[in-house]
């Protein structure tokens, strides 16, 4: 494995005092990153979607409890979920991610319907996988899974679920 | 009361002083073809619908059962005849069984009334001599023909409501509820554009229409305009729920429509009736339309001249198989109509338009009975044109006065 | 043996009977319509049968103006049932009462 | 039929059991009406007299939804008043088997999740992993053309497989033959270069798996000669019929604020008149290189959908000409030796190319930490793959911006005051790939 | 055989009688083997290439299949086309209940069949956990090629009566349940929640 | 053979009519309705009112109680109903002696008076003759009443419309 191409492959933020809305702003890999706390999330995102990013792409969810050594500016610390907003400017045609920690033990980030009902689903897609409910939302429901499903199947303590591979006799 | 026999009572043209076991062998013999025509026609139909439609399709169509797949259609039925049956519990169960009947019965007795061949060579009338009686070839003449095949046709439409109603769920309800609304709708303008043939013919009697067709000139798809035969063609069309108007069974909206939960040799009822009804339908459009049996001469010249009496059914045949290949050609094309669509055109369009033009022949008629001279005719027909104007302005004021007045209050039918 | 006119006329009092006992037993305003029917029905036979004995084809002409009364009688009757019902569902004549003064 | 199938929660229950909130959601009213109407609605729901609407389930097996979406649908009469996406039917875990796979088996597992358009699916994971790796400046531009070559093919047999479900919907059977007809031609030059139909796992990070086969150009040639003509079929059977105008235009409106809210993207987005392509807008490969125009519709109706769609396979084969005319002679992969396998003959004759070949199929390569987000113009919108890695050769995770997951919310919207046809019309015109939604 | 066996020897082959004095079963057996309706259950990839079976390439019609019933109640053969997740396990038995019989499964492709490469909690390790199947379709997905070649397998049991006639022998007919593995419990409910 | 025809008949309008009156769900009731029309249609037949006949099946039988059975359908009218429930005491009773009595009476009256009907013999031409001279009565003799009737039928389906119609009362 060479080395060389990891120098530029970790998070360098540009300029370390980046600031957006009192968040720290990172640039990784070409791509601009803001670290939300969860109390400033909805009203991050509101100042964000009058600044002219007003489509929320995309929301989703990453449990990072086996790799809680990750990168993040000074001011974040490391919780165990991350809520990750992809947002999109479109006459401006520039993208903003928005990365929130939010803790283990109360795992409750407030709903963005409001603001953009598209996250409705994802939203729920979150709370499906990886149990991280929305305040707030309409409809807090299971989505993917059965109603009646036990667990978050993407958090990393849940196992996938293989099963051996059996092979049968052929049914006579 | 009359003392008369009941089978010449249906048909007028067989003897009835000889009473003896001529006319039972000539009943017995009609009765026997009009049932075979009718299988035979329909397991007919149903291969060649799918053969046709696969060929437009760039398919190959069935060729496993039978030379070129013409068995296509007994695998079906027997497999079907053999298939488990089922009743479902939420069913009525009486009402559930008697459905399919109701649907290919009538089906069935459209048969009785279409005139199925006969000798027209030389200006005859159609009668044939069989075993030394005059004869049609049709198995009952009554004097209501045409009365008969709309009566059966409205009561076809219990077989589907029925069916749809005591299936006991959701889909075939919304089938059956659709399926009478469509047929209803539409009986009217078929009612109306056959008027206009009764009108022509002066008859009712499906013979007397025949025979009142001997010459292209008087076939009725030219002497009473192409119109009625146009709103005809549609209305039935929409009465046997064949594509564009199948709304009743359409697959991507309510799976299977009426007859969701009927399977096996139930199912299979339903099935031959939906044929039947087209090839018997398409036999009566051909007999009102366009002279049934008569030949179609070129100069004087019958294409069928060789086979003697039968040349008549041979056209027939022809005839129907023309339709048939119409209403094929229909489905493979066009896609389906919406249901508020379905009933515009039925309403909106259809039935003023047969009535329009019922109107106008009629004034026609009229002054031809009167024997109008050249200038009051033509002024007739102005006026005739003018009212029917007006009618119309009228009528497209009224529909936009009555779509501006929903769109204000929102109301909902 | 065939039938004589007064057989004919005997059934048409018969189904007149069944339908007036129908309509006064039953409680559902659409089975009441039908019985309705069924009286109409009576009726048009009767007419029917006497057109046919006296050889005069005003009697039939009088069935076929029944009809048309009938189909019109039904439109509106099933009308209004359908806007009761829509009101309240499961409605009963007994319970109909909306005209009384 | 009908489906027993119990999803508690995830079912449209009774007016009077929903908040305000979920309501209006339900009948897709969420931005069209004002905080005060809501707040009034919300007092009063306007309750129809429970005999008076059916609430219908069509799915999740039903003849036009897909796959197995499954719609509740409350009706009154025939018209649609409230419309209930349940999803999930097709759940098949792929993030989580994601995080299982290494990056390089990573393309077996996204491919499966669209499968009308696998090729796209494969480009954006592998674009994402090469921006992880920090080696998306230095794939050969064949590799790069030859990518957008067969991101376009993709885009048409897409496109032409929703001409045909859409013919089918509507009851058009030809329609349907005829789309399949000719999906079928572009199949099998896919078959010829990636030697499978679907589920190719032919684009991999750092390039592609093979060369393009000898007499490709042709193949590409007789296809574009052979479809301006079917195109212009499908035009006299569907686009001028009055009876498919009649029955698309005007059905399942939506309007751009709609369509931007609520994160519709791809022909949904640009039938409302927002011309948003990614493919011109934040351009990836070199679509910045090549000529074409992004066609939008004016009222965001399902015929502009369908029009919208039967342009874009014109416009793509406008983009292919350009790509034939332009293909680079080159490498079809990067030489990198931390992403490529060695070439088949090294393998025969170096001990160590036969052990790295070994290690990077059962090892797989490592990626650096970090996260990223790519997007890119799939036909049914933006297709986006986030990849969070902790520097082992798997994704730590790797998720999935599935464009018809997010589409399919505006079903509610499209489908109010519509009837059960119209209904039809509208999932056909969203164009739901159920292995995306559901993944 | 005589001449009529000749004539219709493109249709009737299998018949080792002649039409009029053999069995009825023969006639039954080849009515079901030449005209056996699929009821659609188009799942996930492998519906796609269901499809295109049935479009012009490929034309199931050439054996009286092109009649996808909508109504389980009239079809004969479940393809089931895909991977079947948890979630769609019970739908999936539903509709196998609701066909009548006689009915076949053909479980068409690895995920179907297998699971495929989804070993994971969401898909259920193949099919015949929930339906009796009785031709698999490898592939994934199958191409027509190969369902065609599934169906003209099943086809042949049919028409030879070997399916009929194991199920006699093993009581394992398509209404005797296999031994079923509850869908919905299968060992992956692992994780906490 | 007539005398076959009628008994035939007349115990299909007779089982019909006390079908009505006695199935406790509307739609067999209905059914039973159709099997009476029927019948009465077979006896207009026999008497050789063809056109009549068929009128009667087209109107009464394909649209009579098509519409019943159609507002049945449409309202979920189709729950049996309780026949064991009396609003009115004696009220059932009652109404069969009524109903009884009433029979006999018409019908002993008939009977009694049948000799006055006399033996003219029945001379109504068959055929298409019998349909001309209806409508040459109808549309001569009684044109007014005809038009009578079809004014009656507009006002009647007019009147309906406005009957069923519904405005909503908001957008929903």
């Amino acid at each position: 494995m060479s080395s060389d191409v990891t120098t530029d492959g970790t998070e360098m933020p540009v300029d370390e005092d980046a600031v957006l809305h009192g968040c720290p702003l990172v640039e990784s890999r070409g791509q601009q990153v803001l670290f939300v706390a969860r109390d400033r999330y909805l009203e991050v995102l509101r100042l964000l979607t009058d600044e002219g990013f007003a489509m929320c792409v995309d929301l989703t969810a990453v449990d990072y409890s086996r790799f809680m050594d990750r990168d993040l500016p000074e001011a974040i610390d490391a919780e165990r979920f991350e809520v990750v907003v992809n947002l999109l400017d479109i006459s401006a045609r520039r993208r903003m991610r928005v990365r929130v920690q939010v803790p283990e033990s109360e795992p409750v980030v407030p709903s963005l319907f409001d603001l953009h009902p598209g996250t409705e689903a994802m939203e729920r897609e979150v709370f499906d996988m990886f149990g991280i409910a929305f305040s707030d939302h309409p409809d807090p429901s299971r989505i993917l899974m059965p109603e009646d499903w036990i667990g978050h199947p993407l958090r990393k303590d849940y196992e996938t679920g293989s099963i051996p591979v059996q092979f049968k006799g052929a049914p006579s | 009361m009359t003392a008369m026999l009941p089978i010449p009572a249906v048909d007028p043209v067989l003897d009835t002083e000889s009473w003896w076991w001529e006319p039972l062998a000539i009943v017995g013999l009609k009765v026997l073809v009009v049932f075979v025509i009718g299988l035979v026609g329909t397991m007919f139909m149903v291969w060649f619908e799918r053969k046709i439609v696969a060929g437009m399709q760039n398919r190959i169509g069935p060729d496993k059962a039978g030379p070129f797949g013409l068995l296509q259609t007994l695998a079906d039925g027997i497999k079907l005849f053999f298939k488990e049956d089922l009743i479902p519990e939420r069913s009525d169960r009486f009402v559930f069984k008697l459905a399919p009947f109701l649907a290919f019965v009538p089906a069935f007795l459209i048969w009785s009334v279409i005139p199925l061949g006969g000798d027209f060579s030389d200006g005859r009338d159609g009668t044939v001599e069989w075993f030394g009686q005059i004869t049609r070839v049709q198995l009952a003449d009554p004097p209501v023909g045409v009365l008969l095949v709309l009566a059966l046709s409205s009561i076809a439409v219990y077989g589907v409501m029925l069916a749809g109603w005591s299936s006991g769920s959701k889909y075939p309800l919304l089938g059956s509820v659709r399926a009478s609304a469509q047929m209803i709708s539409y009986e009217a303008a078929l009612g109306l554009s056959l008027a206009t043939v009764l009108m022509a013919a002066g008859t009712l009697s499906t013979s007397g229409i025949v025979v009142a067709q001997d010459r292209l000139t008087d076939w009725h798809l030219l002497s009473t305009g192409v119109v009625p035969f146009v709103v005809f063609l549609i209305a039935m069309t929409a009465e046997l729920n064949r594509p564009p108007f199948d709304l009743v069974e359409a697959e991507q909206e309510i799976v299977g429509g009426f007859h969701t939960e009927y399977s096996s040799i139930r199912f299979a009822l339903f099935f031959l009736a939906e044929f039947m009804n087209v090839i018997s339908m398409s036999a009566l459009l051909v007999t009102l339309f366009l002279g049934g049996p008569q030949p179609l001469l070129i100069g004087s010249f019958d294409l069928f001249a060789v086979l003697g009496p039968f040349g008549g059914t041979a056209w027939l045949l022809l005839k129907v198989f023309l339709f048939l290949y119409v209403y094929v050609w229909f489905r493979a094309t066009l896609p389906r109509l919406r249901y508020d669509q379905l009933m515009d055109l039925g309403w909106k369009v259809l039935i003023p338009v047969a009535l329009g033009w019922f109107l106008l022949l009629a004034a026609l008629q009229l002054g031809r009975d009167n024997d109008l001279s050249q200038v009051s005719y033509v002024a007739l027909v102005i006026l005739c044109l003018i009212v029917l104007g007006l009618g119309y302005l009228l009528f497209t004021a009224a529909i936009s006065v009555a779509r501006r007045n929903r769109d204000r209050e929102g109301a909902a039918y | 043996m065939e039938p004589t006119t007064t057989s004919f006329l005997v059934l048409g009092a018969l189904l007149f009977g069944i339908g007036a006992t129908g309509l006064m037993i039953r409680r559902n305003p659409l089975v009441m319509f039908m019985c309705i029917e069924l009286m109409l029905n009576a009726v048009n036979l009767t007419f029917v049968a006497l057109a046919t004995r006296f050889s005069d084809i005003d009697g039939q002409t009088a069935v076929f103006f029944v009809m048309v009364v009938a189909a019109a009688e039904v439109v509106v009757g099933l009308g209004i049932i359908i806007s009761i019902m829509r009101r309240r569902p499961g409605a009963t004549v007994d319970d109909l009462a909306e005209l009384r003064g | 039929m009908t489906m027993i199938a119990n999803e508690g929660a995830q079912e449209m229950r009774p007016r009077s059991e929903l908040s305000a909130r979920e309501l209006f959601r339900e009948v897709g009213s969420v931005l069209r009406m004002s905080e005060a109407e809501a707040a009034a609605l919300g007092d009063l729901p306007e309750d129809p007299e429970d005999d008076q609407t059916m609430v219908i389930n069509m799915g999740p097996q039903h003849p036009s939804t897909h796959g197995v979406l499954r719609l509740m649908l409350e009706l009154q009469g025939e018209t649609v008043l409230r419309c209930k996406p349940i999803i999930g039917y097709l759940h098949t875990g792929m993030e989580k088997t994601a995080e299982q796979l290494t990056f390089m088996q990573g393309g077996t597992n996204v491919t499966r999740m669209d499968y009308l358009s696998p090729l796209n699916n494969e480009l954006v994971f592998s674009l994402a992993t090469e921006k992880l790796l920090g080696i998306d400046g230095d794939i050969p531009e064949r590799a790069v053309w030859m990518r957008m070559l067969l991101s376009e093919l993709n885009r048409m047999s897409s496109h032409l497989l929703f001409m045909a479900t859409n013919g089918m919907d509507l009851g058009a059977v030809s329609m349907m033959i005829y789309g399949w007809r000719e999906r079928e031609e572009v199949l099998r030059f896919f078959q010829k270069v990636t030697g499978l139909r679907m589920n190719h796992n032919f684009i991999r990070p750092g390039g592609l798996a093979a060369d393009l086969p000898a007499g490709w150009r042709d193949d590409v040639l007789r296809l574009l000669d052979m479809l301006p003509a079917r195109l212009e079929e499908y035009d006299i059977l569907m686009t001028g019929q009055p009876i498919w105008r009649e029955r698309l235009q005007g059905v399942g409106v939506i309007t751009p604020t709609e369509a931007l809210a609520l994160g519709a993207t791809g022909p949904i987005l640009r039938s409302t008149g927002v011309e948003w392509d990614l493919r011109r807008d934040m351009p990836y490969l070199r679509y910045d290189e090549v000529d074409f125009d992004v066609v939008v519709g004016t009222y965001g109706d399902a015929f502009d959908r369908y029009a919208i769609r039967l342009n874009e396979i014109r416009e793509s084969m406008r983009i292919v000409r350009q790509i034939l005319d332009r293909m680079p002679s080159g490498d079809y992969r990067i030489q990198d030796k931390k992403v490529t396998p060695p070439p088949r003959a090294r393998i025969d004759e170096s001990m160590e190319a036969l052990i790295h070949h070994f290690k990077i199929f059962t090892e797989g390569f490592r990626v650096p930490e970090g996260e990223v987000y790519v997007g890119i113009e799939s036909p049914r919108g933006e297709i986006g793959c986030y990849i969070a890695s902790d520097g082992s050769p798997t994704p730590y995770r790797m998720h999935m911006r599935a464009p018809s997951f997010v589409n399919i919310q505006c079903l509610p919207h499209m489908m109010r005051g519509g009837l059960v046809a119209d209904a039809v019309a509208v999932i056909s015109s969203v164009d739901p790939v159920l292995g995306e939604v559901d993944r | 055989m005589g001449a009529v066996g000749d004539v219709l020897s493109d249709g009737l082959g299998g018949l080792s009688h002649n039409v009029i004095t053999g069995r009825i079963e023969d006639l039954v057996k080849w009515a079901r083997s030449r005209s056996s309706w699929p009821a659609s259950f188009g799942l996930a990839c492998c519906a796609i290439e269901m499809m295109a079976t049935g479009a012009a390439h490929y034309d199931i019609s050439r054996f009286g299949m092109e009649v996808f019933r909508a109504s389980p109640r009239q079809a004969d053969i479940m393809i089931v086309a895909g991977r079947v997740s948890q979630k769609m396990a019970p739908v999936l038995r539903q509709v196998y209940d609701q066909m009548m019989e006689p009915k076949w499964v053909i479980s068409m492709g690895v995920c179907a069949s297998s699971g495929g490469m989804f070993n994971n909690y969401a898909i259920v390790q193949g099919v015949d956990q929930i339906v009796p199947v009785d031709v698999y379709a490898p592939g994934c997905p199958p191409t027509p090629e190969t369902l065609i070649h599934a169906i003209e397998t099943l086809h042949g049991l049919i028409e030879s009566g070997e399916i009929m006639r194991r199920r006699e022998v093993t009581g394992a007919g398509a209404d005797v349940h296999v031994q079923e593995i509850p869908a919905t419990s299968v060992p992956v409910l692992l994780g906490s929640s | 053979m007539e005398l076959i025809v009628f008994v035939l008949a007349s115990a299909m309008v007779l089982s019909g009519a006390i079908g009505v009156v006695l199935f406790k769900n509307p739609v067999h009731a209905a059914l039973g309705l159709v099997l009476t029309l029927f019948g009465v249609a077979v006896h207009f037949v026999s008497m050789e009112a063809h056109f009549l006949a068929a009128v009667q099946v087209i109107v009464y039988a394909g649209a009579i109680v098509v519409l019943f059975l159609f507002v049945i359908m449409l309202l979920g009218v189709d729950r049996a109903e309780d026949l064991s429930i009396e609003p009115l005491k004696l009220q059932r009773p009652a109404a069969i002696v009524l109903g009884a009595g009433v029979t006999v009476l018409v019908a002993g009256a008939v009977v009694r008076g049948a000799d006055t009907l006399g033996s003219e013999s029945s001379a109504a031409a068959p055929g298409d003759s019998n349909i001309r001279a209806l409508a040459r009565s109808l549309y001569s003799d009684h044109v007014l009443a005809f038009e009578l009737t079809s004014v009656l039928l507009i006002v009647a389906v007019a009147g309906t419309v406005v009957l069923t119609r519904r405005l909503k009362k908001s957008e929903g």
